[in-house]
């Protein structure tokens, strides 16, 4: 049955019997490391954000572990296709946290050049796909990334995100009928954190969980502990391995819960109740594996201060250098809509920079955004 | 009457029609108990119960689909769009289908409601939070297509567009929810007809039409000409669909001179087809070019959306040219 | 589990032990009636579209039971929101098939006034709602009706049916999951003919029925033989007393078979074996219930002439007529785009007419559907 | 070089970049055993198996939802759309997705491809078989457009667009897919630029620009025209997007007078685009109104539609109003 939750560590952090996944005591301190950066960056964007340095943020507290349980369970030459609330997935890929802290401040040197908001980043040497607001696109997008690997047949997969609001876009629905016919080597995971944005996962479908909806396309589904970063492995290792060995996609649901407000913009005060909250406090992910490293002797004040302080350093050093670089140049606005400037489009370039050049234009940057 | 922003007079039409026709149901993401993101519909579940106020799972197709259904059995249901970049998966239900419906069926079914729609940029949403889209709808005939600029006008015509038989996309230009005025909004039931253009500053050199946020812009720039002795009249459309093409062809016919001004790109936005109509019927009175001041054509860009916007400079330069041409 | 298959009768028209609605004899011959007679409408219209005399038509032939049976259950307020294969549903609805033949002509008296392509019909009187050509844009319309009559406290139902190619598209997704999350009173009926033009239900789902897609939505699933008037019955009746008695929607999947052309301008032997159809060919709906009524001593010969030139009598009358009744003409054109007809249009409207008196206009009615 | 039609020269095309290019891949519903519902795609899967050529379940969200991740993978897919009307479902990645995405990403993803689609009316398929809404996609950046009139350009602008490292929407007027001429194509690859218009008629008394289908109309009002010595210059775009700005000026300074003629509705067609841009660029040489003769403000009609389409007399007819004003 798929309501089955699939986990690794229980709620106290011991390991159920037999159940650890191969590997090493470096990676486990990493899959730390990183869920602790991982809070860093979220405490860090906030308060960029309240201290007015950035216009949003968009935060993954109570999320970490599926996050990086998840990245570590990948192959490099693996594709994502990430959801915008995934920054401990990428930093779990190698991204540079100077980079991402780049797209927040949307500077000169940001990948994507400041034409994103906050948090939407593109990283292509992790095949990190850039994020799109409109929920669910990105999902068949996917499959068709999948399809092409398994034309060229390599042996790479694809994974994809959604919430559990977006598993009611039409995304949803034709990605996982495309990627289940195709048989392409696609993973498709849900964040089920149990809210999109006010509206609880009870409202937003009847089905007894995410993964059942695996039966409407013919594929496996499972339901695994989301704050639980073993648990989490394991199944991306599992859905992974299917895929590689041509035997198509499978859908994860992962149960966690969005710990703090939607975004920068979000008061979860006015639509659910503190209790809630605090149940799911107890369910920590950073702290329940901090336990199991603790039973493992894996773990000590030390390393805790380095994972702490060390993530702290180097994102304020790095927050401070993304403020610096400054906005990207006016007409760097007209480049990259098409390969080659189109010559009206270059008419209008000239036009602006014109304006610009003479001190005529008077738009002022402000506003900021309220969601 | 109270003072009251653009955000607070939508929020006091939906109440006056909430409480006075038990067909009105409001429907969407998020505007329940928080009330909307940007909390136009603050209050109204608590006081008109679940019944009447819903919030819907992530779909806009379900979203305008099921509002679609409402308003073929009687109902007049008003679904909200979180934001208008966020409609296209609920395009085919626009266009398809509530724009077609009386047609089609040759009047047998109708599908009277309104789809209200935060639009435009100057809150730093980035590509998919900016976006003012309305050129892909007036080019669709069977929908009406309203954006309001003033608290009163807000009121009076989305109540217009509530008692209309037709679907109405009711678009708010989110960036002047709360800025430029608060003025004062009459209670109870009132309405601003649909159709009807408003001249917002009279002038004789040179006419700048407009349309939703732009059209504060286009009066910032008639002050600044003013200090050059340029008279500016500017015509703020209200409605693209219906058009007020006479008030359109007057203005032209006042000052012999046109800029328009809009915010969405400017290849194929609704400011061509107002230029289209001037040349189609008004040429003979035109003593200068029609000088279009609008998005550029690229994707609504972040950190730049101020330069992208047209800003007073943009207009003032374009009023310069038309008038010295 | 949903991939049980209810039915009936069995293949040889015998009734399996109990399963027998509760229906009149008038009212098993009635059914008899009706499903001839959308099979020589169907005749009728390839017949005429043949001759040159429409430009399209498009084929119920073999899904006669599954019409006839699914109308014969419901109440006369409930609403349909039917796809375009469908004129036997109509028909037993209580559609006039002179009303039908209006449309197909495209002429001044049907109830669309010439404006959509044949067999996209509008019956407000029998709550049948206009039929639009996109596929499953219906659905979640449907949902919306019956969430109305939700609200008003009504005991209706509204119903709505789809292709299985029709549950690969968005309406199909949006529409089940508003269904259950809103407890509508409302039926999806999947008519699952194996086709969807030339791609096969194997290439359009991995899942192992429609029936079984109920369950990503929380919602009962029922699997039924479309062959079948009197389980199509059962099962419509079935979901119509869970819709209203407050428990919300169904989804049955009807298993039947496209025997002819997808429409008039298809050719299927490009696509699928003879043999395939031949099979299916034994499966005739009309036949077996031909043979139930011999059993239950409903039918002899005569009552099977009535039907049979009853049926082509009436058809043949009814072509004759509303071939002569000519097209609208062209100032409704303009008519109905709005309730009122803005300024603007009414100036086009008069610019064409003028046009048209005074010979101006060159354009031909020529041209046929191809598809 | 054999003769063919337009929809033999997509086929050509089609399969010369089949076999040219390993990264192309055809995919759509029916594309595959059947060839496609017009048999745009006859053959295709058979020479070059189901990997390269498939039809898809019944979504085209999906069609181009997954085209979108092959090409940011490095295919070079075609989807094929049905009908330009069945684009809506996919609406959203069209404009949100393929448009945006060199952009949104600073030019790290990038999705080439080519999306075919019939388009417009003339075959007597009613509100969903008909459409022609280039407009839509014109209006948004990042957006190639592309539609053939003839069966050699048809080919080389194909394959054009298929070389091509942007998404290009590839609109093929299905009225003239079979109709109006057969002519010779030239084997093997070769290339008709995009972006460029083409001079269908040399004229000097008024300019007729137009694209697609109309075009032909247009010839055949030309040809009218000349019976009455009026000599008409017919422009075909070829290219909606990019623009050829440069060629539209250039008629309208030859003859001073200009009648724009496209299928779509009226209010909002891209027709308006090109009668803003000569307004604002080529005022000064213009001698008369510039009208525009378009289908109108209402649903592709059924029964009525060779009088919503325009015909010759209608073209005719605008431009004796705009030779005698
Ligand atoms: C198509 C679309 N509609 C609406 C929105 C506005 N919106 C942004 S996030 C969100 C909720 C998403 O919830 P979920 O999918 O559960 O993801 P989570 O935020 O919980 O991670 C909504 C409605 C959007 N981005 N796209
Ligand atoms: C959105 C959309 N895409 C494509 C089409 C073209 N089309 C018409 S019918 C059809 C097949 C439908 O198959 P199915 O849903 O199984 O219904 P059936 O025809 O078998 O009754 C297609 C692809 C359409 N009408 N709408
Ligand atoms: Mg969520
Ligand atoms: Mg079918």
């Amino acid at each position: 049955m798929p309501t089955d939750v699939q986990s690794v560590l229980q709620p106290d952090g011991k390991v159920k019997n037999g159940m650890l996944p191969d590997l090493t005591d470096d990676r486990l301190r990493e899959m730390y490391r990183l869920m602790v950066l991982t809070r860093a960056f979220d405490d860090r964007g906030m308060n960029l954000q309240r201290q007015g340095r950035i216009g949003f943020y968009l935060p993954s507290r109570g999320e970490e572990a599926l996050q990086v349980g998840c990245a570590l369970a990948l192959e490099p030459d693996d594709w994502s296709f990430p959801s915008y609330r995934m920054p401990g997935f990428a930093l779990a890929r190698g991204v540079d946290p100077a980079m991402m802290l780049n797209q927040i401040f949307g500077n000169a040197a940001d990948t994507c050049r400041g034409r994103q908001m906050p948090v939407h980043y593109s990283f292509r040497e992790q095949n990190f796909v850039s994020i799109s607001s409109p929920i669910g696109t990105h999902i068949p997008q996917a499959v068709g990334a999948a399809m092409a690997m398994k034309y060229r047949g390599e042996k790479s997969v694809a994974i994809t995100f959604m919430g559990d609001g977006g598993t009611s876009s039409d995304g949803f629905h034709v990605g996982l009928n495309f990627g289940a016919v195709y048989e392409a080597p696609v993973i498709f995971f849900c964040n089920n954190n149990q809210w999109a944005i006010s509206v609880p996962f009870e409202k937003q479908t009847r089905a007894e969980s995410v993964a059942i909806k695996a039966k409407a396309y013919g594929m496996p589904g499972v339901r695994v502990d989301g704050n639980d970063a073993l648990a989490v492995y394991a199944a991306v290792k599992d859905a992974g391995s299917r895929a590689r060995n041509g035997k198509g996609p499978t859908l994860i649901e992962a149960l966690t819960f969005r710990m703090g407000p939607h975004s920068s913009s979000d008061d979860p005060s006015r639509y659910r109740p503190d209790e809630v909250v605090e149940q799911w406090q107890k369910k920590d992910p950073i702290l329940r594996f901090r336990e199991f490293l603790t039973g493992k002797n894996l773990w000590d004040e030390e390393f805790e201060t380095e994972c702490q302080e060390g993530s702290k350093a180097l994102l304020y050093a790095a927050a401070k250098e993304a403020e610096k670089a400054g906005p990207p140049a006016v007409e760097t606005m007209f480049e990259g809509v098409y390969r080659e400037i189109p010559p009206e489009l270059a008419l209008q370039r000239d036009g602006l920079v014109g304006l610009a050049k003479s001190g005529q234009l008077t738009g002022k940057d402000e506003g900021y955004f309220p969601l | 009457m109270a003072t009251s922003t653009i955000l607070g007079a939508v929020n006091d039409a939906l109440k006056t029609a909430l409480a006075k026709d038990d067909r009105v149901v409001i429907l969407g993401e998020d505007v329940g108990k928080t009330g909307g993101v940007f909390r136009a519909t603050d209050g109204l579940q608590a006081e008109f119960s679940e019944r009447r106020v819903f919030d819907t799972p992530l779909a806009e197709g379900g979203i305008i689909g099921t509002a679609i259904g409402m308003a073929l059995y009687g109902l007049r249901p008003i679904p909200e769009i979180q934001f208008l970049d966020f409609i296209y998966p609920a395009f085919d239900q626009v266009v398809s289908e509530a724009a077609k419906f009386r047609y089609r069926s040759g009047g047998e079914y109708t599908c009277p409601m309104v789809i209200r729609a935060p639009c435009g940029g100057g809150i730093k949403g980035g590509h998919y939070h900016s976006q003012s889209s309305e050129a892909y709808f007036a080019h669709t005939p069977g929908l009406k297509i309203v954006m309001p600029t003033t608290p009163a006008d807000t009121k009076g015509l989305l109540l217009s567009a509530i008692e209309d038989e037709d679907p109405v996309l009711f678009l708010e230009p989110k960036r002047i929810y709360h800025k430029k005025f608060k003025e004062e909004v009459p209670d109870g039931w009132y309405t601003v007809p649909l159709g009807k253009a408003a001249v917002r500053n009279e002038g004789t050199d040179v006419s700048v039409i407009s349309w939703g946020a732009m059209v504060h812009v286009a009066l910032e720039a008639a002050k600044k000409a003013r200090e050059k002795d340029i008279s500016v009249e500017v015509l703020d459309l209200r409605s693209i669909s219906p058009l007020d093409v006479a008030a359109v062809l007057e203005t032209v016919r006042n000052t012999g001179r046109v800029v328009i001004a809009y915010e969405a790109p400017r290849t194929g936005g609704f400011g061509a087809e107002i230029a289209a109509i001037i040349a189609e019927r008004a040429i003979e009175v035109l003593e200068a070019p029609i000088a279009r001041v609008a998005g550029f054509d690229t994707p609504f860009p972040y950190t730049l959306e101020h330069v992208y916007l047209p800003d007073a400079g943009r207009i003032l330069n374009a009023i310069d040219h038309v008038v010295n041409f």
